[in-house]
C-alpha cells in the first residue's frame, strides 16, 4: 500500500545481489539426516524486496540462516551455492563471513526483546557493531550510535542510549534491533518474522519504518513471514515455500490475483480477510463438503447467560517495599501502588451467542477471561452466571464445585495446556473423571465419541502431546473443553499458535460445535479479521476499560471509538 | 499417585516406551560418556544385588598370616591389616553404599521434594516457612551439620542416612520449588483446574510427574554426595560400625597406610567409591540430557 | 542501596535465629558429658557434679539457652572448655587461616572451572566437552581427605616439591605482623617476600585439594548456563551482526551466563566450608574447621556454637555480597531492588 | 627390578632438581635449626598446668619440662634405653632429702630461681603442694595415692627447709612426690593473678608457665603448636643442650611419618606399631620402643550383669581371645604378651605378668556349655575411638573369634570425649581399654583396678573379699617392710584375679618414639612423655 515505484530495480539484467542456487540444507537428528531445505533457487536484485512465505516447517527461516551462515551446529549446507554480489558465501572463510555479517548483510529477528543482550546498554550494543566493522573511530562512536538511534525514530536518543532492553517497550526494542541491523548500512536486510508478537498498531509502524529506511538506502530486503497478507503488502516479489521446497515465485501483484500453485491458493484462501465467511477459509473442495452455516439469531428476550457488572481487578505494583509490608501486614497498601488491570467493565453474553473480546496486549482481556473462568479472584463487581453470582465464590474452591462444569475454556497455546505426561485420551477424560459420574467402562467410549466430534482420528488418542501436531493438540484441547457440555466456553486466542491453514479448520470446527451443542462463546483475540468471522458481537478493550461494544458488522464497518478505528487501520491489507 | 485410567487398549504404550528407549539410546550414542555412566550404573546395581554371592572370600574373615599382602592372583586387590580380602570387601560394600545412597535420596526426596513443590505451588506462608527452613539449613556448614547430627544421634547407618538427607534438604527444596513455581501458572495446570481437580490433586497428579525428570538429575547427584558424606564421616570416626565393609571407612583406614607403601588398602575402595560417585554424577548429566526438551530434536 | 542492604539483612534474621536454636539443641543432644570429660580421668562423682555446676550444665535447658543468648548479645561466645580460651578469641585468630585457604581454593577453582565450562559449552559434544566433564566430575568424586592425602604423598613424600604439611608456615619461618590475618596479604604489605613464598607454598596443596573438589559444580553450572545463553536469540543477533567470536562469547554470552554461576557460588562456598573441615585435618591447618571438629568430638559446646554461628553469618554476608554483585552484573535486579 | 631402580633414581633426581623449596633450609636458618627440636605428635595440650581442670596427657608433658619437683628419679639402663629407676631418687629443686619414720625433710637449692627471677622458697613449695591437694580432680586424687591429702602435712621449716609429715606409713608417699603433680609453682606470681573465684590462679597457669623448670612456654596455639625456650638459669640439673622446642600438632599419622622420613621433623611421639616396625627395618631413623610400666591393655567384663556375672563365662571368653593374632596383626609383635604362661610356671611377685590362658576354642566351648550357654549369647564390645588404630582391629578380631564359640558381638565405637563417661557408668558389658599406673607397684595397680571399694578404674565392678584381703595385706606389708607377707599377698591377689578373670589382660603396650639419627638422649619415664632436657641434637 505504501509501495512507491522503485526505478532502480532492474530485475534480470544486472548481477543479482543474492543468488541462491540449488540450496539444500541438512540437519543431523536422531532419526538420521533430515533435509530442511531442498534445492531452493531464489534470486534477489539490488533494491528489491522479497517475501518468503510459508507455514512452520517450510524451511523459510533455515534458508535465511544458511545465507548468513548462522545455522546451529546440527545443520549444514549439503548442496548448492549462495552467491552474494558474486561472492560464494558457502566457500567463504568464517572470518570473511564475519566481516560481511552486519556490514553487508544484516538480519532482524522475531521477539525483539530476546534479540538484545539484556544486560548491556543498547547504545553499547550498537557501538559493538560499529566498532567491529570499523565504521567509525573510538572517539566518535557514541555520537554515531545516537545518530543511528535517531534514524529509527527513537525519541530522546541520547537518553535511550543508556537504556537497557528491559526498560523499553516491545516496539521500541524492535526499532533498536533495526538500528543494529542497519547501523553499518548493509546492502541486504533479512527480516525474520519481524512483527510476530507485536500488536497490530506497532506492527504497522515497524514495517513502515523498515520499508522506508531500506527504500531510501536502496537496500534489498528479504521478509520472512507466515502472513501472506503482510508479504503481499510490503514486497515486490513473493516466494512461497512448503516443506523445504519453493512452490511458487511470483510478483506480489500477481500472486493474489492468479496464484499458480495449489498450495498458494490454499494459503490464500485460509487467510482471514474482510468480506468472506468461515467456510471460505477452507480449501474449495472441503468448503463444498461442509454443511452450510446455521444462522440462528440470538433470542433477545431470553435472559442472558452471563452478566458482568463493574468488574475490577487490581494488582499491587511489584517491589521489595510492598512485599515486606505485606509480610508484616501492618500498613495497608497505598492507593498509588495499585495497578488496575481491569477497570470496571460491564457486558453480557446471551445463550448461544458468540462474543468477541478484542484488544492489544495488556488491555486486560486475559485478566477478564481468567476472572470469568474463576481461575483468579476479582477485586470487585459481579459475575452473574445463569443468575448466580459465581464471582463471590473463591477461585480456590471453585474447581470442585458443580458450576465448574458449566464454564470451560480453550487455551491459547495447545502445547502448554496439555499435561506432557498425559495421553490425549487421558487429557480428554480428566474433566469427565473429576466432574461427572461416568463409569469407568463408559469412559473410553465417551472419549472416542468426543474425539470423533472434534475430528481427531482415534489412533491419536493414545499418543502423548509431543507426538501430536499443533492442530491435533488444539482438537484435544477442544474435546476436553466440550466434554462436560458446558454452557459457556471461553476461547483464549485458540488459533494464535497455529498455522493459517490449521486455523481455518479449527475455526470452522468451533463454529460447527457451537451450532451443534448450543453453547455460548467468549472469543478473546487480537485478530479482528478472525473475530469478524466467528462472532455475533464484539467488545473492544483498551487499558482495562471497554471502549466500544456492538454487533460485529457495525463495529467493523462503522467504528465509533477512535481506538477501534486505529486497530482496524493497522490491519495489513493484501492487494486483492 | 496418578490415576490409572483403563482406557488404553491397544499397543499405544509400547509405542511411547519405545520412543523413550530409542531416545535413551540416541543420547548414549550421541554422548559416549553418558553411555559409559549408564553401563557403570548397571554394573553397580548388579554388584549391589549379587555381590555377596560372587566374592571369593568371606569379607569379614581375618587371616593374620596373609595380612598386608600386595595384590596377587589369590587376592586381586591385596589384603588389609587383618588379612581380609580387599576385593571381597570392596564388592560386598557396594550393597551398603548403594543402600545409603538410595535411602538418603528417597528420604530427602520425600521431605525436600514435597516441601519444595508445596512451597512453589501454594506460595504465601507455606513458601515462607519452607524457604526459611531451607535457608537455615543452608547457613550451616553442611558437613559439620551432618557430623553434628550423626554425633548427636549415634553413628548408625540410619543416622548417616538421616544426616545426609537433612543436609541435602535445601537443594531439593530449591529445585522442586523453582520447578513447581514455573508450572503453577502453566496452561495444563489451569486446564486441570477447569477439569475439576483440587489443589492437592493438581500437585500430585499433574505437577509432580512433570518435575520428576528434573528431580531425577538432583537425585543422581545426591546419591554421589551421600557416599562422599559417609566417607567423610568415617574419616573423622563417625562412620558405620566395624567390621562392616564400607568404602568410605576402608579408604579412611587405608589412608594411613599410603605413606608406608600399602597403597592398595586405600586405593581400591577409593577407586570403587570414586567410580560410584563418578557414575552417579555423570548419570545426572545424562539424565538431564535425556529430559531436556531442547535436546529432543 | 544502603536501605536495600538493610532490608536484606532484616530478612536473614529468622535464618540466624534458626541457626542459633538448632545449634544449641544439637550440641545439647551430643552424647558426651563435658563435666565428666573435664573432671579428669580419676574424678569422683562429686567432683563431676561440682564441675557440672561450675559449667552451668545442671540448669534446665531453657535457662541455659537464655543465658547463652544473653551472653551472645554481649558478643560473648563463651569459653572453650578444651583450650580454655574465649571462643571469640579463638575464632578471630583462626578464621583468617580458614578464610585464606577457602577463598584461595575457591578462586583457584573458578580460574580453572569457568574457562573449562566455557570451553565445554562452546565445543559442546566434542571430545573437549567430554574431557572437561570427566575431569571435573572425577575431582568431585573423591573424598577430600583422600585427595589431600594423595597430594601430600605425591608432592611432598615422593617428589619433595611441596613443603611439609604442618600448617600455615614451616616451623622456622616467623609469621608476618598481623594486619588482616591473611598471611599472604600481610607478608605482601610488609614486603616480606620470604614469608610470602613460604605461606604460598604451604597453601598450594590444601587449596588445590579444595579446588579439585569444587571444580565440578562450577564447571557444570558454567557449561549449562553458557549453553543456554549461546542458544539464545541475542547471541544469534550478535553473530548475525558479525561480532567476532571473542566479543560474542565474552561480552555477550559470558556476562549473561555468569548470573546463575554467581548464585551457585554461595552454595559452593557452603560446601567448601564443610570440606574445609577435613582438609584442615589432613594438612594440620590451624583453622576454624579443625577447631570445630575437635570441639564437636569432645562435646565442647561453646566452640561448636560459635563456629556454626560464625559460618552462618559469613554465609549470609557472602550471599549479600553475591546479591550486590548480581546487581552490578544485571541492571534488571538493580532497578527492582 | 630394573624398573624399581629407575623409579628410585627418578625420584632422587626430582628431589635434587626441585627448586630450593621451603623444605631446604637456607643458611641463616641453619643455626637456629640446629638448636631447635621439632617434635610432632597427634594431639597437643589443652592446658599447660597439670593442676588445671581436665588437663590432658600432652599437658603433663609441658608441666614436666617447665616445672621442677623437689625430687626426681635416677636413670638405669634397660635394653640399651635409659629407663627411670623406680627405687632411686635424685634431687631436683631440693639439694638434700632426709626421710624419717613419719616425715621427710627437704633442703632447697639456694640458687634456685623461678623463671621471672624470684628465688624459690619453702613458702612456694608449701603453696604448691597445698594447691595440689586442694584443687580437686586429678591432682588431688594423685596426691592421695601417696597418702598426701591435707595442707597440714606440708610444713615450712625455714626459707630453705621444707617438711612433709606422713599421714600414715605408706611406701608410695616418697615416689608420689616425684610424680608430675607436686610441681613447684611461683606462688607470688600466681597469687597476683588469682581472683576471689579462682584462689589458686588456675586461669593464669592454664596459659602461662610460672615455674623454675628448664623450659618456659613462649607461645601456645591450642591444637596447633607449642613453642618452648630454654631457661638458662635452670639449676635443677645439667643445662639442656636444646635451646628451643617446637611442638607441632599433626593429626594425620601418615603425615607424621612422612615428616620424619623426609627429615623435616626431629621427633615423632607415639608412632603406630606398624610404622615403628617398618621404620626400624628401613634403618634411617633411630627408634626406641619401651613397654608401658605397670600398664596393661585388657578386655573388661561387667561382672554385675549376666552373662558375665558367671566366672565360667569369663574364663570361656578368656580362652576364646585370639591372643597371637592380636599380637601379630594388630601390634606387629611390638608388645609384651600378658598371656600364655607355661601351665606349670609359678606366679611371680610382679605386675604385669602373663596369665596361663591361651586361645583354646574347644575349652571355651566346654566352659560356656558348663555355664549354661551352649549356644552362646549376644553382647556388645565397646572401645575408645581415640585409640581406634589399635582398638578397632583388636575388637574385630575378638568379635570374629568369639563368634566361633557362639558369642555374637557387635562393635560399638565411642568417641574419645564420651569414653570416660561411658566407662564411669560401669554399664558396658564388654570393652577394651588400657590402664597404667605411674607408680610401678603391683598393689597400686590392684587398688585401682580390682579392689572392692570399687574405684572408677575397677570398671568391671569386681567385688571379691578374698582379693580385697590380699590387696590390703600387701599394702600394709609393704609399708611395714614385711617382704614375705608382701610377696605371698601379691601372689594371692594375682592368682585370684586370674581365676575370677573379671578382666582379661592382653599385653603390655609399648611407647614408640622415632627420632632422626642425630637426635640422642631419649629417656623413658613413668609418665611415658618426652623429657626435653636430655635431648641432644648432633
Amino acid at each position: 500500500m505504501l509501495k512507491a515505484p522503485t526505478p532502480e530495480v532492474d530485475v534480470g539484467t544486472a548481477l543479482p545481489l543474492l543468488d541462491i542456487r540449488n540450496l539444500t540444507v541438512e540437519f543431523a537428528t536422531r532419526r538420521g539426516t533430515v533435509q530442511a531445505v531442498k534445492k531452493v533457487n531464489i534470486t534477489l536484485a539490488k533494491g528489491e524486496t522479497l517475501g518468503i512465505v510459508g507455514e512452520s516447517g517450510s524451511g523459510k527461516s533455515v534458508t535465511s540462516y544458511a545465507v548468513m551462515r548462522i545455522l546451529d551446529r546440527a545443520g549444514s549446507i549439503a548442496e548448492g551455492s549462495v552467491l552474494f554480489s558474486g561472492l560464494d558465501l558457502r566457500a567463504a572463510p568464517e572470518s570473511e563471513m564475519r566481516d560481511l555479517r552486519g556490514r553487508e548483510m544484516s538480519m532482524i529477528f522475531q521477539s525483539p526483546r530476546l534479540a538484545l543482550n539484556p544486560i548491556r546498554k543498547i547504545g553499547h550494543q550498537i557501538e559493538d557493531v560499529l566498532l567491529q566493522h570499523a565504521q567509525v573511530g573510538n572517539e566518535s562512536v557514541a555520537d554515531k550510535a545516537i545518530e543511528v538511534l535517531e534514524q529509527v525514530r527513537i525519541a530522546r536518543p541520547k537518553e535511550r542510549y543508556h537504556a537497557y532492553p528491559f526498560e523499553l517497550s516491545g516496539g521500541m526494542c524492535q526499532r533498536v534491533v533495526i538500528a543494529l541491523a542497519l547501523a553499518c548500512r548493509p546492502q541486504l536486510l533479512i527480516a525474520d518474522e519481524p512483527t510476530t508478537g507485536l500488536d497490530v498498531t506497532t506492527q504497522k509502524a515497524v514495517m513502515d519504518l523498515v520499508v522506508e529506511l531500506t527504500r531510501e538506502r536502496g537496500m534489498s530486503t528479504i521478509l520472512i513471514t507466515h502472513d501472506l497478507g503482510l508479504a503481499a503488502a510490503y514486497c515486490d516479489k513473493v516466494v512461497v515455500m512448503e516443506k523445504g521446497l519453493v512452490v511458487e515465485t511470483s510478483p506480489s501483484e500477481t500472486i493474489f490475483k492468479a496464484p499458480a500453485h495449489a498450495y498458494t491458493r490454499k494459503l490464500m484462501r485460509a487467510t482471514p480477510r474482510p468480506g468472506i465467511t468461515l467456510r471460505d477459509l477452507l480449501p474449495e473442495d472441503e468448503a463444498a463438503r461442509a454443511r452450510p452455516l446455521a444462522n440462528k439469531p440470538v433470542l433477545a428476550d431470553e435472559a442472558p447467560l452471563l452478566v458482568v457488572e463493574n468488574l475490577v481487578k487490581e494488582y499491587p505494583r511489584k517491589g521489595v517495599s510492598t512485599s515486606i509490608k505485606k509480610m508484616f501486614g501492618t500498613t495497608p497498601v497505598p492507593e498509588n501502588e495499585v495497578f488496575r488491570a481491569v477497570d470496571g467493565i460491564s457486558f453480557t453474553i446471551g445463550r448461544g451467542e458468540s462474543v468477541g473480546l478484542v484488544g492489544e496486549s495488556g488491555c486486560g482481556k486475559s485478566t477478564t477471561s481468567m476472572m470469568l473462568m474463576r481461575l483468579i479472584d476479582k477485586t470487585s463487581g459481579t459475575i452473574a452466571f445463569g443468575g448466580e453470582d459465581i464471582g463471590a465464590i473463591p477461585a480456590r474452591n471453585f474447581a470442585t464445585l458443580p458450576q465448574r462444569k458449566k464454564i470451560q475454556m480453550v487455551f491459547q497455546d495447545p502445547t502448554d495446556s496439555l499435561n506432557p505426561r498425559f495421553t490425549a485420551a487421558r487429557a480428554i477424560a480428566d474433566p469427565l473423571l473429576r466432574l461427572s459420574d461416568i463409569s469407568r467402562g463408559a469412559l473410553r467410549a465417551k472419549c472416542e465419541e468426543l474425539a470423533t466430534q472434534v475430528g481427531l482420528p482415534l489412533q491419536f488418542l493414545d499418543r502423548f502431546p509431543h507426538q501430536l501436531s499443533g492442530g491435533q493438540k488444539a482438537r484435544v484441547g477442544i474435546a476436553r473443553a466440550i466434554a462436560l457440555k458446558p454452557d459457556l466456553i471461553i476461547l483464549d486466542e485458540p488459533t494464535a499458535a497455529l498455522d493459517v491453514s490449521v486455523q481455518a479448520v479449527v475455526l470452522n470446527l468451533l463454529q460447527d460445535l457451537k451450532d451443534e451443542l448450543g453453547m455460548s462463546y467468549l472469543f478473546v483475540s487480537h485478530d479482528l479479521n478472525v473475530v469478524r468471522l466467528l462472532c455475533d458481537r464484539v467488545i473492544v478493550m483498551n487499558t482495562g476499560r471497554i471502549v466500544e461494544q456492538g454487533p460485529t458488522q457495525r463495529v467493523m464497518e462503522a467504528p465509533e471509538a477512535a481506538y477501534t478505528r486505529d486497530l482496524l487501520a493497522a490491519i495489513p491489507h493484501p492487494p486483492v | 499417585m496418578t490415576e490409572t485410567v483403563t482406557i488404553a487398549p491397544v499397543a499405544a504404550p509400547k509405542h511411547s516406551s519405545n520412543s523413550v528407549l530409542s531416545h535413551a539410546l540416541y543420547i548414549m550414542k550421541d554422548n559416549p560418556v553418558t553411555g559409559l555412566a549408564f553401563g557403570l550404573f548397571a554394573l553397580i546395581a548388579l554388584l549391589a544385588l549379587f555381590g555377596p554371592y560372587i566374592v571369593p572370600y568371606d569379607p569379614l574373615a581375618s587371616n593374620t598370616a596373609q595380612a598386608l599382602k600386595a595384590p596377587s592372583m589369590a587376592h586381586w586387590f591385596g589384603t588389609d591389616q587383618l588379612g581380609r580380602d580387599i576385593f571381597s570387601r570392596v564388592i560386598v560394600a557396594t550393597r551398603l553404599d548403594f543402600i545409603i545412597a538410595i535411602a538418603s535420596v528417597i528420604l530427602v526426596f520425600i521431605m525436600g521434594g514435597f516441601a519444595g513443590i508445596a512451597a512453589g505451588f501454594f506460595g504465601g506462608w507455606t513458601d515462607r516457612i519452607v524457604s526459611r527452613i531451607a535457608d537455615t539449613i543452608m547457613a550451616f556448614p553442611l558437613f559439620v551439620l551432618a557430623m553434628g547430627i550423626v554425633a548427636a544421634l549415634g553413628n548408625t547407618v540410619t543416622n548417616i542416612v538421616i544426616a545426609t538427607a537433612i543436609v541435602n534438604f535445601p537443594l531439593y527444596v530449591r529445585v522442586a520449588r523453582a520447578e513447581a513455581n514455573v508450572r503453577r501458572e502453566a496452561g495444563f495446570v489451569q486446564a486441570a483446574r477447569l477439569s475439576g481437580n483440587g489443589d492437592y490433586r493438581i500437585l500430585l497428579a499433574h505437577i509432580l510427574p512433570n518435575i520428576m525428570p528434573i528431580m531425577m538429575v538432583q537425585i543422581s547427584l545426591t546419591m554421589g554426595y551421600a557416599i562422599l558424606n559417609a566417607a567423610g564421616l568415617s574419616f573423622i570416626g563417625l562412620g558405620v560400625k566395624p567390621p562392616t565393609p564400607e568404602w568410605g571407612i576402608m579408604v579412611a583406614e587405608g589412608a594411613a597406610n599410603i605413606i608406608s607403601g600399602e597403597w592398595w588398602i586405600a586405593l581400591f575402595p577409593g577407586a570403587a567409591l570414586m567410580i560410584a560417585v563418578f557414575t552417579f554424577n555423570l548419570l545426572g548429566d545424562g539424565l538431564r540430557d535425556l529430559v531436556d526438551p531442547q535436546r529432543r530434536t | 542501596m544502603l536501605t536495600t542492604i538493610g532490608k536484606r539483612l532484616l530478612t536473614v534474621l529468622p535464618t540466624l535465629i534458626g541457626v542459633i536454636i538448632v545449634t544449641f539443641l544439637l550440641t545439647r543432644a551430643l552424647p558426651g558429658d563435658p563435666a565428666a570429660y573435664f573432671a579428669g580421668p580419676a574424678a569422683s562423682k562429686e567432683a563431676v557434679e561440682q564441675i557440672r555446676v561450675s559449667l552451668g550444665l545442671d540448669k534446665p535447658l531453657p535457662e541455659q539457652f537464655i543465658r547463652y543468648v544473653k551472653d551472645l548479645t554481649q558478643g560473648n561466645l563463651g569459653n572453650s572448655l578444651s583450650t580454655g580460651r574465649p571462643v571469640t578469641t579463638e575464632i578471630v585468630s583462626r578464621l583468617p587461616a580458614s578464610a585464606e585457604l577457602t577463598l584461595l581454593g575457591l578462586i583457584l577453582s573458578m580460574m580453572i572451572a569457568v574457562p573449562l565450562g566455557i570451553l565445554a559449552a562452546v565445543k559442546q559434544g566434542s571430545w573437549i566437552d567430554h574431557t572437561c566433564r570427566v575431569v571435573a566430575t572425577a575431582g568431585v568424586s573423591l573424598p577430600v581427605f583422600f585427595t589431600g592425602l594423595l597430594l601430600v604423598y605425591v608432592f611432598y613424600y615422593i617428589l619433595g616439591w611441596s613443603p611439609a604439611p604442618i600448617g600455615r608456615l614451616d616451623a622456622f619461618t616467623s609469621a608476618p605482623p598481623n594486619y588482616t590475618g591473611f598471611y599472604l596479604i600481610d607478608s605482601l604489605v610488609t614486603g616480606n617476600w620470604e614469608t610470602f613464598r613460604a605461606t604460598l607454598s604451604q597453601l598450594i596443596l590444601p587449596a588445590a585439594t579444595l579446588c579439585i573438589f569444587s571444580l565440578a559444580p562450577i564447571a557444570r553450572m558454567t557449561r549449562a548456563s553458557m549453553l543456554a545463553v549461546l542458544a539464545s536469540e541475542f547471541v544469534r543477533t550478535a553473530r548475525a551482526s558479525g561480532l567476532d567470536g571473542r566479543t560474542v562469547i565474552i561480552t555477550y554470552a559470558f556476562r549473561n551466563a555468569m548470573l546463575p554461576v554467581v548464585t551457585t557460588l554461595g552454595m559452593v562456598f557452603s560446601f567448601l566450608l564443610g570440606a574445609n573441615v577435613l582438609v584442615e585435618k589432613v594438612f594440620a591447618w590451624p583453622g576454624i574447621g579443625s577447631y570445630a571438629v575437635e570441639a564437636l568430638l569432645q562435646s565442647d559446646f561453646a566452640p561448636v556454637q560459635g563456629f556454626v554461628l560464625t559460618m552462618a553469618v559469613l554465609y549470609v554476608l557472602l550471599n549479600l555480597l553475591i546479591d550486590i554483585l548480581y546487581g552490578v552484573i544485571d541492571p534488571r535486579v538493580r532497578l527492582e531492588g | 627390578m630394573k624398573r624399581r631402580e629407575f623409579l628410585k633414581k627418578a625420584t632422587a633426581l626430582a628431589a635434587t632438581a626441585a627448586v630450593p623449596g621451603p623444605s631446604v633450609i637456607n643458611s641463616a636458618k641453619a643455626q637456629s635449626r640446629k638448636e631447635t627440636l621439632l617434635i610432632v605428635s597427634e594431639s597437643g595440650p589443652n592446658n599447660i598446668d597439670i593442676h588445671g581442670v581436665g588437663t590432658n596427657v600432652p599437658g603433663y608433658e609441658v608441666s614436666w619440662n617447665c616445672y621442677d619437683r623437689l625430687i626426681s628419679h635416677e636413670m638405669k639402663d634397660v635394653n640399651g634405653t635409659p629407663y627411670y629407676d623406680r627405687d632411686k631418687f635424685k634431687m631436683e629443686l631440693a639439694e638434700d632429702m632426709n626421710v624419717g619414720d613419719m616425715s621427710a625433710t627437704f633442703k632447697l637449692k639456694k640458687n634456685a630461681k623461678f623463671q621471672d627471677g624470684t628465688p624459690v622458697t619453702a613458702k612456694d613449695v608449701k603453696w604448691s603442694l597445698d594447691r595440689s591437694v586442694s584443687v580437686g580432680g586429678f591432682p588431688t586424687f594423685q596426691m592421695s595415692a601417696g597418702s598426701l591429702t591435707k595442707p597440714e602435712q606440708f610444713v615450712v621449716v625455714d626459707d630453705n627447709t621444707f617438711r612433709i609429715d606422713f599421714a600414715r606409713k605408706d611406701r608410695l608417699t616418697i615416689p608420689d612426690v616425684a610424680t608430675i603433680v607436686p610441681c613447684i609453682i611461683n606462688s607470688e606470681l600466681v597469687k597476683k593473678n588469682a581472683t576471689e573465684k579462682d584462689p589458686w590462679g588456675l586461669e593464669y597457669t592454664k596459659q602461662n608457665t610460672a615455674g623454675s623448670g628448664a623450659y618456659k612456654v613462649t607461645s601456645w596455639v591450642p591444637g596447633t603448636e607449642v613453642i618452648m625456650e630454654r631457661n638458662d638459669a635452670w639449676v635443677g640439673g645439667k643445662l639442656p643442650e636444646t635451646k628451643k622446642i617446637i611442638w607441632r600438632i599433626v593429626p594425620s599419622a601418615g603425615n607424621r611419618r612422612a615428616l620424619l622420613e623426609r627429615g623435616d621433623a626431629d621427633i615423632s611421639y607415639d608412632l603406630p606399631n606398624k610404622d615403628f616396625v617398618e621404620l626400624k627395618s628401613a634403618g634411617k631413623l633411630s627408634i626406641v620402643s619401651t613397654p608401658y610400666s605397670n600398664g596393661v591393655q585388657y578386655i573388661g567384663m561387667n561382672v554385675t550383669q549376666p552373662p558375665f556375672n558367671n566366672p565360667k563365662v569369663r574364663q570361656a571368653v578368656a580362652y576364646a581371645i585370639p591372643y597371637q593374632k592380636i599380637m601379630d596383626a594388630v601390634l606387629f609383635g611390638l608388645a609384651k604378651p600378658s598371656f600364655g604362661a607355661a601351665p606349670d610356671a609359678p606366679t611371680q611377685v610382679a605386675w604385669p605378668q602373663a596369665t596361663k590362658y591361651n586361645t583354646d576354642i574347644a575349652k571355651a566351648k566346654a566352659l560356656l556349655a558348663e555355664a549354661g550357654f551352649p549356644n552362646g549369647f549376644e553382647t556388645t564390645i565397646s572401645f575408645d575411638l581415640g585409640f581406634a588404630g589399635v582398638n578397632e582391629p583388636l575388637c574385630v578380631l575378638v568379635q570374629e573369634s568369639l563368634a566361633q564359640v557362639g558369642i555374637k558381638v557387635s562393635i560399638n565405637k565411642i568417641p574419645g570425649a564420651n569414653w570416660r563417661t561411658e566407662l564411669n557408668k560401669k554399664t558396658m558389658p564388654l570393652y577394651t581399654n588400657v590402664f597404667s599406673g605411674w607408680l610401678d607397684y603391683p598393689e597400686y595397680f590392684f587398688i585401682w583396678c580390682y579392689h572392692g571399694k570399687n574405684s572408677i578404674f575397677n570398671t568391671m565392678s569386681y567385688q571379691s573379699a578374698t582379693c580385697d584381703a590380699f590387696i590390703d595385706g600387701a599394702v600394709t606389708a609393704a609399708a611395714n617392710g614385711d617382704k614375705a607377707k608382701y610377696e605371698a599377698d601379691v601372689k594371692g591377689m594375682v592368682d585370684t584375679a586370674f581365676a575370677d578373670m573379671p578382666r582379661i589382660p592382653l599385653y603390655q603396650p609399648y611407647v614408640n618414639v622415632a627420632m632422626q639419627k642425630n637426635v640422642t638422649g631419649y629417656q623413658y619415664w613413668f609418665h611415658r612423655r618426652l623429657d626435653y632436657r636430655t635431648f641432644v641434637k648432633g
